[in-house]
């Protein structure tokens, strides 16, 4: 499991690859939070586009960045093209926090309408 | 009626072994030339019972998790136990969004996510004894 | 010295478990991050052990092969057990080109290849009784 | 595993793809048998560079073809990259049976020179 930080203009975008399980669940907090910390930006995009394998340790990573994100006053989204992770954010409803796209610039362009 | 194959994997419950119980049980079950989908079925499920067994029921605590997995036909049944904490009701447990361990940041999606992905999910457990969950899942009638 | 972790994997002696039992043990191993070229080595070796157990072991009746994968530090230690008909001379046995089954196009290269990819191969059996393959190897010091 | 047969003017090419293991020894023989049999052709050259596994019950396999072959007055060549099973096909004396080569136009020249 990896992840990778970038700007887009006021947005960070996480993007993850490999495999996010309960294994790499406490990496990819740490990993994170440590990059919202000296962040000056406030709204992130999750971009799970290069995930093999996420389970619902993943949720709980999400979810859980989710409410220190918004907390700050922030808003986040996620990227995903893959069915199965899809449904798995569906039935635990993070599709309420967050939306998903399967386009970094549909992502984009909904963060900063809304 | 007689499963076509078995096996048995008795492993540690380390969290790097969630992986490795994942690949085993989709190498094992790939024999039955499921569909790519429903073999990624099998490992979401087989994942988020592993991991039950290693937060949940060892709590962090080293012990063993078994998994025996039986071929048929067309279906397998993949029975994961742990002689660890167990679950005091488990209907409760199955709740989705239920956890016991919020602090850990687990989304109580666990039995959900095994329910949606698998035809059925059996749970039995007793407090102080462990717990095994059964996971069932017919393939699609055509082999590919 | 103590593992880093460990797993027993049990299964049938049929020929469709060769694949599996191979791809089970690469996945346990690969923990250790070893290269590409290590790992292919213990697959290899794996698949000649396992292969004997199911022919020369169980002579293709079904029994139960037993393999037990031990991690350390930078090295692996992977023991194959059948309870089949065990080996009379286990040093005519490891010979290379010797084979009790020519006539089922058998190379008699087995333990030569499971020596050649490992560090060490151990062999205990008892005619009657069974057989117990261990496969050790040494991995790279450094992390990939 | 799979096996595809064509010709290249005398001669019979078998291209191995997948993991030769035990458990497709059988097919592999009966296979190979069978276009033996029905081919005009008596050279043969094995294929394997698409093999991705190849453990000593190939060993058997080669052997096995190749004392047919050269039975009937045919030559045989080898056709492999992977250092792993060129190792197994080395250890075993398969080499001194049968040269392997790393591309077909060699095996080709070679068998048809000697
Ligand atoms: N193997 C187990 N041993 C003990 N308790 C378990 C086990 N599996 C599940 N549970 C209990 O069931 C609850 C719900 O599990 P689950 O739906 O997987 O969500 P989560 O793992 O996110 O808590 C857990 O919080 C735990 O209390
Ligand atoms: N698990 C086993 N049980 C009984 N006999 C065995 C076992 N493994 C190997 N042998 C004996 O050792 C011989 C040599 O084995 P090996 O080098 O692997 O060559 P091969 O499998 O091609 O015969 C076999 O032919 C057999 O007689």
């Amino acid at each position: 499991m990896e992840i990778r930080f970038s700007n887009r203009g006021s947005t960070l975008i996480a993007a993850f690859s490999g495999e996010l399980d309960h294994h790499f669940a406490e990496y990819a907090r740490s990993k994170i939070e440590r990059e919202l910390f000296k962040a000056t930006t406030r709204d992130v995009i999750f971009d799970l586009t290069g995930l093999s394998f996420m389970d619902s340790s993943g949720i709980g990573v999400l979810v859980g960045r989710y409410a220190n994100i918004s907390k700050l006053g922030g808003k986040a989204a996620i990227i995903c093209r893959n069915s199965r992770i899809r449904k798995i954010l569906e039935i635990s409803g993070v599709l309420k926090l967050m939306p998903v796209y399967d386009e970094l610039d549909d992502a984009m362009r909904a963060l900063h309408s809304a | 009626m007689q499963p076509v194959n078995e096996m048995k994997l008795e492993f540690l419950s380390k969290s790097s072994n969630e992986a490795f119980a994942r690949v085993a049980a989709a190498a094992f079950v790939s024999q039955l030339d499921p569909t790519i989908e429903e073999l990624a079925d099998v490992r979401t499920a087989v994942s988020e019972a592993v991991t039950n067994a290693i937060i949940h029921g060892y709590e962090n605590e080293i012990g063993i998790i078994t998994m025996v997995c039986r071929l048929y036909d067309r279906s397998v049944e993949i029975e994961i136990t742990d002689k660890g904490k167990g679950i005091e009701d488990i209907e409760l447990a199955m709740q989705p969004l239920y956890t016991s361990k919020p602090e850990m940041e687990r989304s109580g999606m666990g039995f959900t996510v095994m329910e949606s992905f698998m035809d059925r999910v059996k749970v039995r457990s007793k407090p102080g004894e462990g717990t095994t969950v059964t996971l069932f899942k017919t393939f699609s009638s055509e082999k590919k």
